[in-house]
């Protein structure tokens, strides 16, 4: 019996506690069944699904950086058909949330698959407008304000689920998309998705991505994720989702103080599958020893702190 | 079932020049382990640090239930492997494992070779065994730059194995590759291989021509190694001639059918 | 006497090696007088320097992030006035070319910079469009592209010394800010400058920096830096300085592969005062072992090989 | 002059909980460090990676020029002094230094005070030698949470020196705060301090009322330790009344004025 509530409302989508998985980090969660107990998690972000099956890029596919990694996966999916036919029946059972991490080409892709999606029993769809490794579509829906809008809205006629909006760090001013998504429509807004960043290989001379580029993760991006839940917590009411670089607990906390009402875990799922469980529990601990009765009251106070 | 646990180095010794051989007591993965299998490792010490961030792959080398302990033998290539090999007897490694599927044994065949080249030397002595074990007549081919690279060549020595060697050196066996040996073959049920791509391609080319079956185990960089990230794939042909999927090789490999691998892409 | 010619030309602003130190990092080089032969650097990017005075911001001004660090100095300098008459002539016969950083709050602050240091003896201007840590002007100039471009024109206007102009890498697409400039006439782009981050501590629960937010530097923003020299050497032809993480020849030499023609070092100096020399060192290792007559032959390289 | 070497740990010993004493042969400077002065240092060991990426500031504890060794006194705090604490004799620590200006002694004073607390204590034992070499009158305030925590007592109590103790627990001397033991004091012509920031504020304010000149020692976080990066500047009253400037505490201090500097900001 836990001494502390870690339920969370984010605006209709209820966890049982704040600590999911991110997108592409965590499979379908059934990966990870031998290491830990998938029943205790908030939720589950499953591997971004688009319309049609997607075979990805060649490899190399990822690449090691300082505190970090580059991933180039290019979306390799089964497609959404699919995801609905094969895949969620075999988790529908954990206690977890189910939210399917989706992507398109064009609006009308984003359309067309939280139509599909919308009687698919999931708990909650995310609109990945910020994947990075995709030629057409992904990064540039992100970065405009206008055309992120377009993309939620176009996504939210089309469904009754909580709506989650997942934000990219390549822009100049991450409050502007922020409060675009949040005024067409979005119920929770999660961020950050990954850096564009790129590794050499100074033997060969070339890079070490089959793609070139990728998209950064882990530790190393972490001061910019917390900068980011930061800036948008004020410019925003909806509740937010923060990852990004995310190890442990302290890690989580500080999400948590910047203004996040839920957090994701990614790569350190990689580096320790059990990871999740260890937030989870030092975050509680964080919290009956600071004699807080409920999660919520922690969030944000390094915002209403810095103001004193 | 697979699992991550934190254990025990038992010992740990330079084997030859930057390869090392690290005994680590293991009852359960031992026991669970097959031929073929490998874990993801990652160095126990807070003093580390996040570099490297991601776990290592490293197949095991021998798997001594009575014992309960599970070997590995590697080689130095970069930063992880180097703070590898900096753990002593005693210290605490953190494993996932046992991951990946085996090499699978068929009863059918009863001639096998198995060609292994370098570092690929190194997952072959679980699967040497058991093909003993079920009596099968096993012909080894084994290739490395040196004598001194030739992992285990001491233990295949003592083993009921028709032994041939080829070095570049030529400090063993005949001067070349492994590869040049294949011709003098006969009569080859099934033939596994484990070592360079390059080394495996000409493998899979001759036993598409002499038409016969096998298996080779793939090496890609790993994220996750549970089949998670999909970081890990390589291209293996499926249904119709031309038709190829991206398949993950922690999970889904590392071991593959011979004659379905796309190589070098 | 070296094996390989290492001296650079960046489009008039002649070093005798492509290594430099990075604005802030270094002070005015004579810091580190007792470390090494200062001499032997290519260029010293001296500090920010602005029209008046400033104090900068208070302390703490620095906090550690994983393989990075973040800093809200917040421009503290002497202003140009005492710069030239008290600081520049004591570094004036070092054999590395001075560069002077500089910063406004408006376009016009730029401009009497500019002529104020045009006959003050130095080697070239470096225009920080980009310093996230000052409230006005600083960051806003470096991401859009127009104003980007009309501080340019406004300090072309005042100089005749070669003019580097520093990118924010906090936009969507630094090469759009780099072809602005590049058609107001700088001579030499460098760049990145920091990415805006923050650290929280998770006992006070207030932001670490007294600043809040400040700049992230350091080896956990390399990928992030060489994708975007890689991008921008695509994208513009005047020269580039790279710079972000580098703490070792094989970090320098990736930037140069990525397409820049000289590399500047930063948040390295604290951790290895002798780093510029050991990356000097290991440059001309690295060209020597793999047959190069000259350093701008393997500029570029990555960007050429993964068109093959 | 500071110089950057790479030099051997000729010990290191845990002498209270969480405080430890090194000991690391470095003759050049030992011959120039001067009472104040401090390293700026980073543990030696490829393994550890960039974590932590920054040097540690540590004071110079006590220097034998004869033995060519320096000593220093630290307490584990964070990731940092953590690594720093697991270093073995015959290891290898990199630093940096002498750095900073030392506390500068004048001729005209005679009845020296010193008031240290906690971890401030370390920086003062070559001072007390100094003065005492002087043939200064030296009256030496030391507080600390239990007297485990008292740095260096039992040197202490072998010098001529008039000393005085509080402990938070009362384990030794008055139970309290140091600088309740200020009023005791009489005819005082110079005063050091160096500890926690309440503590030298209200070391400057009894100096300011007794009209007494001194010096303190203070600590700003440290990026570079050349004086290049303005991160580590403290406030320091100039000129008239109200006036300020931030100063470098790693190369226009550690070691700064009583009665200018302004704390708490
Ligand atoms: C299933 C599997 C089994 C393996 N078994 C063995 C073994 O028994 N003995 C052995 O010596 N080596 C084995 N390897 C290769 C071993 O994983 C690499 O040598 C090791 O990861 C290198 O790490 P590093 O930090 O020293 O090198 P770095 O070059 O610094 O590594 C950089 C990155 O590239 C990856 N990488 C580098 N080389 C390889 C490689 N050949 N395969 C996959 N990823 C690589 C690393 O994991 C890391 O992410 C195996 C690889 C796989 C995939
Ligand atoms: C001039 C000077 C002399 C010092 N002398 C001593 C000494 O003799 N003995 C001793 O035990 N300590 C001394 N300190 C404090 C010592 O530097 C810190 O305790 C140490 O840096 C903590 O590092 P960490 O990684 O263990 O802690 P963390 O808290 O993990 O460090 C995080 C960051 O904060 C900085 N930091 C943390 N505490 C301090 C502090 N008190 N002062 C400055 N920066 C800090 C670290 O350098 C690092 O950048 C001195 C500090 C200065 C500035
Ligand atoms: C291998 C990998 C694959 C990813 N795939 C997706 C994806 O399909 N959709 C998505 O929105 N984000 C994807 N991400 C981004 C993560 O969900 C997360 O936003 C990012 O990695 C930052 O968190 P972290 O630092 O904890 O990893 C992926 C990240 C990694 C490392
Ligand atoms: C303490 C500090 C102060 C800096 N001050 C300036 C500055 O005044 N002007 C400027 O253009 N860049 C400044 N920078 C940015 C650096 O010049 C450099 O662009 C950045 O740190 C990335 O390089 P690095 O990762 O090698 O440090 C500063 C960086 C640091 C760490
Ligand atoms: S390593 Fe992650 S899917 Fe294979
Ligand atoms: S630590 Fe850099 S100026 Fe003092």
């Amino acid at each position: 019996m836990s001494k502390v509530n870690l339920a969370v409302d984010l605006n209709g989508l209820k966890l049982q506690n704040p600590v999911t998985t991110a997108s592409g980090t965590f499979g379908f969660g059934e990966e990870y069944q031998d290491y830990l107990d998938l029943d205790s998690l908030g939720g589950v972000m499953v591997k971004g699904t688009t319309l049609h099956p997607k075979q990805g890029n060649p490899t190399p596919r990822i690449a090691e950086t300082k505190a970090g990694m580059l991933n180039a996966i290019g979306l390799q999916n089964p497609g959404v058909d699919y995801l609905i036919k094969e895949i969620l029946p075999t988790i529908k059972d954990y206690d977890f949330k189910t939210i399917v991490n989706i992507s398109g080409n064009t609006v009308k892709d984003y359309a067309k698959l939280a139509s599909k999606l919308n009687q698919a029993g999931v708990a909650a769809l995310e609109v990945n407008i910020s994947c990075p490794n995709v030629k057409q579509g992904g990064l540039a829906f992100g970065t405009q304000p206008e055309m992120a809008a377009g993309v939620v809205e176009a996504v939210r006629a089309e469904t009754d689920l909580p709506l989650i909006t997942k934000l990219s760090p390549n822009v100049a001013d991450i409050t502007e998309i922020a409060r675009a998504v949040e005024e067409a429509g979005t119920d929770v807004i999660s961020l950050i998705n990954t850096l564009l960043g790129m590794k050499i290989d100074i033997d060969s001379q070339k890079p070490i991505l089959a793609n070139q580029m990728g998209g950064l993760s882990g530790p190393a991006i972490k001061p910019v994720a917390v900068r980011m839940v930061y800036q948008v917590a004020q410019a925003v009411d909806v509740p937010l989702i923060g990852m990004g670089g995310i190890s442990n607990a302290q890690d989580a906390i500080e999400f948590l103080l910047a203004g996040a009402d839920a957090i994701s875990i990614g790569t350190a799922n990689f580096v320790n599958p059990q990871v999740s469980m260890e937030v989870l529990e030092g975050l509680e601990d964080y919290l009956v020893e600071n004699d807080y009765d409920n999660v919520s009251e922690i969030v944000g106070n390094a915002i209403n702190n810095s103001k004193l | 079932m697979a699992q991550q646990v934190i254990k025990e180095i038992v010992t740990q010794k330079e084997i030859s020049p930057n390869h090392f051989k690290m005994v680590i007591r293991a009852p359960k993965i031992a026991k669970e382990a097959q031929p073929g299998q490998f874990l993801h490792l990652k160095w126990v010490n807070d003093l580390t640090g996040q570099d490297p961030l991601l776990r290592r792959p490293i197949s095991l080398n021998s798997i001594d239930q009575a014992k309960g302990t599970i070997t590995i033998i590697y080689r130095v290539i970069g930063r992880g492997t180097k703070l590898l090999s900096s753990l002593q007897a005693g210290d605490e490694i953190d494993l996932m494992g046992p991951l990946g599927e085996s090499f699978s044994v068929s009863d059918s065949a009863s001639k096998i070779a198995i060609v292994g080249g370098g570092m690929g030397i190194a997952p072959l002595l679980p699967l040497v065994n058991q093909l003993l074990d079920l009596d099968k007549q096993v012909t080894l081919l084994l290739g490395a730059n040196t004598k001194e690279q030739l992992i285990n060549l001491a233990e295949y020595q003592k083993l009921d194995v028709n032994l041939k060697i080829a070095t570049r050196d030529g400090s063993c066996g005949q001067q070349g590759f492994i590869t040049d040996l294949l011709t003098e073959l006969s009569k080859i049920d099934y033939v596994y291989t484990c070592g360079p791509e390059i080394m495996m391609e000409k493998v899979q080319d001759w036993a598409k021509q002499e038409k016969i079956v096998g298996e080779a185990s793939l090496e890609e960089r790993m994220g996750c190694g549970t089949g998670a990230c999909l970081s890990c794939v390589c291209k293996i042909k499926v249904g119709s001639k031309d038709d190829w999927q991206y398949q993950k090789t922690c999970t889904q490999g590392p071991i593959f059918p011979l004659g379905e691998v796309i190589f070098g892409e």
